[in-house]
């Protein structure tokens, strides 16, 4: 018996359940009916996306403009980036964002206990993303590529980087760590999200005429995809690799 | 929240797809290429992958007019951002500075 | 008593720039003028002629033109983009400076501004200019970005740490004028305030030999010496890298095919990013200067190799003491003596 | 939507069933407020909130004026100047100027203007308030301990890495109130698409919801930008490696570039509003309907346009190249057109009308006449061979103080007094505030006239002691300033006293047409008992059909 049960019965659960942020079961007093929400919902999360769309841009910017000022020493920085786990991470997100559309697929056939496999799943890769992240993180700490922590100028002037360019390798790994990590916040975001659709799910909430907040989700979800579709050649594909 | 269903088969396909376009962004990174050509073989890709997921995961195919014109927006506004700012970084150095140019 | 204070309306116009910017100013000011007080008397007029009255009833509809909707869209871009043109001819100006500019070198220091005359007066705050000779002012900045500006010449840029931007005038009245800081720098931005003293060319000459130690290419060449540049850019025979002689301004080959202009942002990014760009036929054997050597004795290198012409560079022996005369200045530009030079004299610095 | 269902027609006055409650007696209590989702509430509680920010940002540069008075500035010493003026510069731009209109005016206005009940998400809407909140707090909070000395555009190196002040809490406060003012474009942009009434068609909307469609556009493109750049800013500053400083090898240009993305086109976040503040007051008070509608209309689009393709015109002399410099300056020309468009047709609108000189219609004639000038100024900045004179002078003052006080102030001043009797169901006096108005509009230009001057002059901004020539401009200027500071006082005393003592007023005192003059003052808590069905453009004034003659 869980620390919830014994403070709150049941109903009581329920009530504080449904007036929590993301309980948006009813019809809001502003709409017309439930596809005019769900239509606006949608909407609404696009143009957020829109927005997202700049907040990472500037990352890329950054990255091109010093890619424009030294393209070979951003090519050898970016060498020393862990690719494999990259695109093994490539793979997890793309396969999650499959898992999503399963999910709002089997939502609108009103299959709920598949709604609710497909989002574990989802929650589930995104998890396994972070993992990964989380060991690239570590391996990039044992190899010295922190700038500012750990990170040893003699190794790579002995990997035949002038010492003059040294700081366009540190501002190249400052933007790596930049744009991952807020990509893994968008991660962590998005799969606190799923997990809380999850739940909904398994508590009914959602019907085959009302599933806007899971639509809404899948949107966010593929989005974050997307950018990591962007984040892997821009960071990790800059340099010929050789096996 | 679109009102047609794909089928789920559609989905998978896309899943392939998009797998073998991974493969293929890893495989070109083996090519020796001009920084340059990674960067444009890079991003192609991506930009590829990026479609399919809009279109068909996201329902963009299925979405009213008004979406469309928040995606378009969006990917111009990078645009933009990115022409205008290197409008000046591309044309740094071009001119010498020194008297008589 | 600054000139300036002569007039309360307008700066003192003491440059060349300065009476281009004015014309463009007064036609500015004529056109803005014009169409203000057009749209303040129509205002005006239908506020008093059509105001309400008692008893009036509902105005009957005006309906809109066509017409009169693209007139006034499309005259208003017609004389914006004449502005523009006429702005650009000026800016476009201002931003090349004539081939016989007498160099200073300047930098931006929390709060002081340094100049560096070639033929080595030093000075502090106080900016020396013949009259009616075109200058180019080599910027840089020690610290944060500050702003070259000088009201009466007309004359502005920003000052950036690690990069040259330059400014060019040509003072037409003699007189002292005022040199501000205008790019927000810090606790005494307000203090960073210089004068400039435009001098006869003969007042300016004497003015030159009065307290200098040496000229500016004189202290680049111990520069080059101090910091052992000779023993690779020697004139000898299997040296590790490119004599510098007929360098200045002349087209540098690179390894990778391409070429620039050996400018003094060229010279100051060799010494400092060596790998950047590497000289055609050469190896990037150069260590970085970054941190060694001050903005000063960069300035001091770049007027050196600005007067070293061929068979100057000095023998590679070490010990072999600095002449004691001045090496002759070359102040004008170092264009048709060097082409031969040019093809066996690529450099790395 | 439930068209069919509606009583047929809807243009006469609904009262709701229950006389007499409103949104503000709805229901009682500091919880009642603070966790409203009713948009009129929250936007009262940014009223109140920006108003407080508005007197702290003044305060601040009451006492730069003051200071200024002498060539030696000894009032206070140096590094205290440069962060009063950095606290009235951060205060103003972030926390006073690009919420206030579509914030207070906007939050209040649109939904009613579009016969809507609420904002499409009500709850992000009270985010956007705490948003803006919480971000005050950081920013005050760093003002007042240590405060900040970067002046409000925060240039690197100097704020990465110079200065020894506040930069990084100012900083939090900052990229919070973007997101407050993104979540507010975002909900506006939603809105306007999806909650329009029966009826209303894009081109039976107010100028006033097209323009803050516009500013929403550029809140939701340009914000995030900001956000990003300052992260990394503050990333710079804290972990001493980043992007931006030279020392480190980045490229400072690179921060002012993408500052100005956002920072340019926040101007016209800023001034966009009051022209749709103007464009509905001015053909409510001339009684006649807007001329060229369908052109200020999409002037609007065209400015929330052109505005991102010109911000490196603060720049020319920054060190960008030459080829650069010429683009940017060619576009940032073609930005003023949409703008003259306005103009002209604001001027047009007069014209055989039956002009009525109340308050608001005051502050807008002030508006169009201030924002001409401002302007027609901003084309000597956008000309090259100008530029490299009067760039970081008083003549750059001067000039934005014309678009952003003069202007966008003016306007503000103008909608408030424009709605007030819709928000509060009070009248306030008319006498009192056309003295203000005019105080106003006169010591404004006594203030920045004499600004224009001492700048091209040379004077550089942010100068706490100045050479003596320029004394008797600055004199000047901190005269007017005096002037000015009393008439903001002065709205605040009227319209306070208004709130208790002031006459009840109908449901449309200015016979002025428009949706939401068709509800009751104040209006109810969801606006309309029945959805309103909308058959005619928006300023129907001289036909003798409008929606709502009393």
């Amino acid at each position: 018996m869980s620390l919830r049960d014994t403070l709150f019965t049941q109903a009581e659960q329920k009530a504080l359940f449904d007036h929590t942020f993301l309980a948006r079961d009813r019809l809001e007093e502003q709409y017309a009916s439930l596809p005019h929400q769900s239509e606006t919902a949608a909407f609404g999360m696009w143009v957020f996306l829109a927005t997202e769309v700049m907040f990472f841009g500037t990352l890329f910017v950054a990255v091109g403009a010093y890619w424009i000022f030294s393209p070979k020493t951003i090519e050898r920085a970016s060498l020393e980036l862990n690719w494999v786990i990259g695109g093994i991470n490539t793979v997890v997100l793309l396969v999650s964002s499959l898992m999503m559309v399963l999910a709002i697929h089997a939502a609108q056939l009103n299959r709920q206990r598949e709604v609710f496999r497909y989002l574990v799943l989802t929650a589930g890769l995104g998890i396994a993303f972070l993992c990964f992240k989380a060991l690239e993180y570590y391996l990039d700490y044992r190899e010295n590529l922190i700038p500012g922590f750990k990170f040893d100028d003699a190794e790579w002037i002995a990997r035949g980087v002038d010492a003059s360019q040294l700081g366009y390798v540190k501002m190249f790994l400052f933007l790596y760590w930049t744009m991952t990590g807020f990509h893994a916040i968008h991660v962590t975001i998005g799969i606190g999200v799923v997990v809380v659709m999850a739940v909904l799910t398994r508590r009914g909430h959602f019907s085959a005429e009302y599933y806007s907040p899971l639509d809404v989700t899948g949107l966010y979800w593929h989005f974050v995809d997307i950018v990591w579709i962007f984040v892997f050649p821009t960071l990790y594909l800059l340099g010929t690799h050789t096996l | 929240m679109s009102s047609k269903i794909t089928p789920a088969n559609t989905y998978i396909v896309v899943l392939i797809a998009l797998l073998v376009l991974t493969v293929l962004t890893v495989g070109v990174s083996f090519v020796p290429l001009q920084p340059i050509g990674h960067v444009v073989a890079g991003l192609s890709i991506a930009a590829l992958k990026a479609t399919l997921v809009v279109l068909i995961f996201m329902h963009a195919l299925h979405s009213p007019r008004i979406t469309w014109c928040v995606i378009v927006a969006s990917i111009a506004w990078v645009l933009i951002l990115f022409s205008l700012t290197y409008a000046d970084y591309l044309t740094r150095g071009s001119l010498p500075q020194m008297p008589g140019h | 008593m600054l000139d300036s204070a002569k007039s309360a309306w307008f700066p003192p116009e003491a440059s060349t720039t300065a009476a281009h910017v004015d014309l463009l100013l007064y036609f500015l000011l004529a056109v803005c003028g014009s169409v203000g007080l057009l749209v303040a008397f129509l205002m005006i007029y239908f506020c008093i002629r059509y105001r309400r009255r008692p008893g009036a009833g509902r105005p009957a509809r005006t309906h809109a033109s066509h017409a009169l909707e693209w007139f006034w869209t499309i005259v208003p871009f017609f004389i914006f983009m004449g502005i523009f043109v006429w702005g650009a001819v000026v800016y476009v100006d201002a931003y090349h400076a004539p081939p016989d500019s007498i160099p200073v070198y300047g930098i931006g220091k929390q709060w002081m501004w340094k100049f560096q005359h070639p033929e080595g007066q030093r000075e502090i705050n106080t900016l020396h200019v013949p009259l009616g000779r075109p200058v180019q002012v080599l910027l840089t900045s020690e610290d944060v970005i500050h702003s070259f500006f000088i009201p009466a010449f007309r004359v502005h840029m920003d000052v950036l740490p690690n990069r040259y931007t330059s400014v060019w005038f040509e003072a037409t009245k003699p007189g002292e004028y005022h040199l501000f800081c205008s790019q927000y720098c810090g606790t005494n931005h307000a203090g960073m305030i210089g004068t400039v003293v435009v001098m006869e060319q003969a007042d300016f000459e004497s003015w030159l030999s009065l307290h200098a130690e040496g000229s500016l290419a004189l202290e680049g060449r111990k520069v080059f010496l101090k910091y052992r540049c000779i023993s690779c850019h020697s004139a000898t025979a299997g040296a590790r890298a490119p004599v510098l002689e007929g360098l200045y301004g002349n087209i540098a080959r690179l390894n990778n095919g391409r070429s620039v202009v050996a400018d003094d942002a060229y010279i100051r990014e060799s010494i400092l990013d060596p790998g950047a760009k590497i000289a055609a036929g050469w190896e990037n054997i150069m260590p970085t200067f970054r941190g060694q050597i001050s903005e000063e004795e960069i300035y001091a290198l770049i007027s050196y190799f600005r007067s070293l012409q061929r068979g100057e560079t000095p023998r590679r022996v070490e010990e072999y003491p600095p002449p004691t005369s001045t090496p002759p200045i070359n102040t004008t530009a170092p264009d048709s003596s060097a082409t031969e030079g040019k093809s066996t004299a690529p450099k790395e610095p | 939507m439930t068209i069919a269902t509606l009583p047929l027609p809807a243009s006469q006055p609904v009262e709701p069933p229950a006389e007499g409650s409103n949104y503000l007696n709805v229901s009682y209590g500091v919880v009642s407020w603070l966790l409203t989702k009713d948009h009129k509430r929250i936007a009262i509680l940014y009223l109140i909130s920006v108003t407080a920010m508005f007197l702290l940002g003044g305060l601040a540069i009451s006492i730069v004026r003051l200071h200024l008075m002498t060539p030696q500035g000894t009032l206070v010493s140096a590094d205290t100047y440069n962060r009063l003026f950095t606290m009235h510069g951060v205060i103003m731009v972030f926390f006073f100027l690009v919420p206030v209109a579509p914030a207070v005016l906007g939050n209040f206005c649109l939904p009613l203007m579009i016969g809507a009940k609420d904002l499409a998400f009500p709850r992000i809407n009270l985010l956007s308030w705490y948003l803006y909140v919480i971000g005050g707090a950081w920013t005050l909070f760093a003002m007042l301990t240590e405060g900040v000395d970067t002046g409000w555009t925060f240039y690197a190196p100097y704020s990465s890495q110079a200065t020894h002040y506040n930069v990084v809490p100012t900083l939090i406060g900052l990229v919070l109130a973007g997101f407050s003012s993104l979540f507010t474009g975002l909900n506006f942009i939603v809105t306007t698409h999806w909650l329009r009434a029966p009826g209303l068609t894009w081109f039976r909307l107010p100028i006033f919801v097209w323009a803050m469609y516009a500013t929403s556009f550029i809140s939701l493109l340009a914000v995030p930008v900001l956000a990003m750049a300052l992260i990394l800013l503050m990333l710079e500053r804290l972990l001493h490696i980043g992007i931006f400083d030279p020392a480190l090898g980045g490229d400072p240009l690179l921060f002012q570039h993408l500052f100005w993305f956002y920072s340019h086109p926040a101007v016209y976040i800023m001034i966009l509003p009051g022209m749709g503040i103007v464009s509905e007051v001015i053909p409510c008070f001339a009684r006649k309907s807007l001329f060229g509608y369908t052109f200020v209309a999409y002037s609007s689009l065209a400015i929330a346009f052109l505005s991102f393709l010109v911000w490196a015109h603060h720049m020319f002399v920054a060190g960008i190249t030459l080829y650069a410099a010429l683009v940017f300056s060619c576009l940032s020309f073609l930005v003023a057109v949409p703008s003259a468009i306005k103009v002209f047709n604001w001027t047009a609108t007069l014209y055989k009308g039956s002009i009525a000189f109340e308050t608001p219609m005051l502050f807008c004639l002030g508006f169009v006449a201030l924002f001409t000038a401002g302007g027609l100024t901003g084309l000597f900045l956008a000309t090259l061979g100008v530029d490299i004179h009067v760039h970081d002078t008083y003549f750059v003052i001067a000039h934005f103080h014309f678009i952003m006080v003069g202007g966008m102030v003016m306007a503000y001043m103008g909608g408030l007094h424009f709605w007030w009797p819709k928000m509060t169901g009070r009248m306030y006096s008319q006498w009192w505030s056309r003295l203000a108005a005019l105080i106003i509009f006169v010591g404004f230009f006594l203030t920045f006239l004499p600004q224009f001057i001492v700048g091209y002059n040379g004077m550089p901004r942010r100068y706490y002691q100045y050479v003596p020539e320029f004394q008797v401009w600055n004199v000047l200027s901190s005269a007017g300033a005096s002037i000015l500071a009393v008439g903001y006082l002065l709205p605040l005393g009227y319209l306070l006293y208004s709130l208790r003592y002031g006459p009840r007023t109908g449901s449309n005192p200015w016979g002025a047409t428009g949706l939401e003059w068709t509800t009751t003052s104040p209006p109810p808590r969801d606006n309309f008992a029945v959805t309103p069905i909308v058959v005619r453009g928006p300023y129907e004034y001289d036909t003798g059909k409008a929606q709502n003659e009393p």
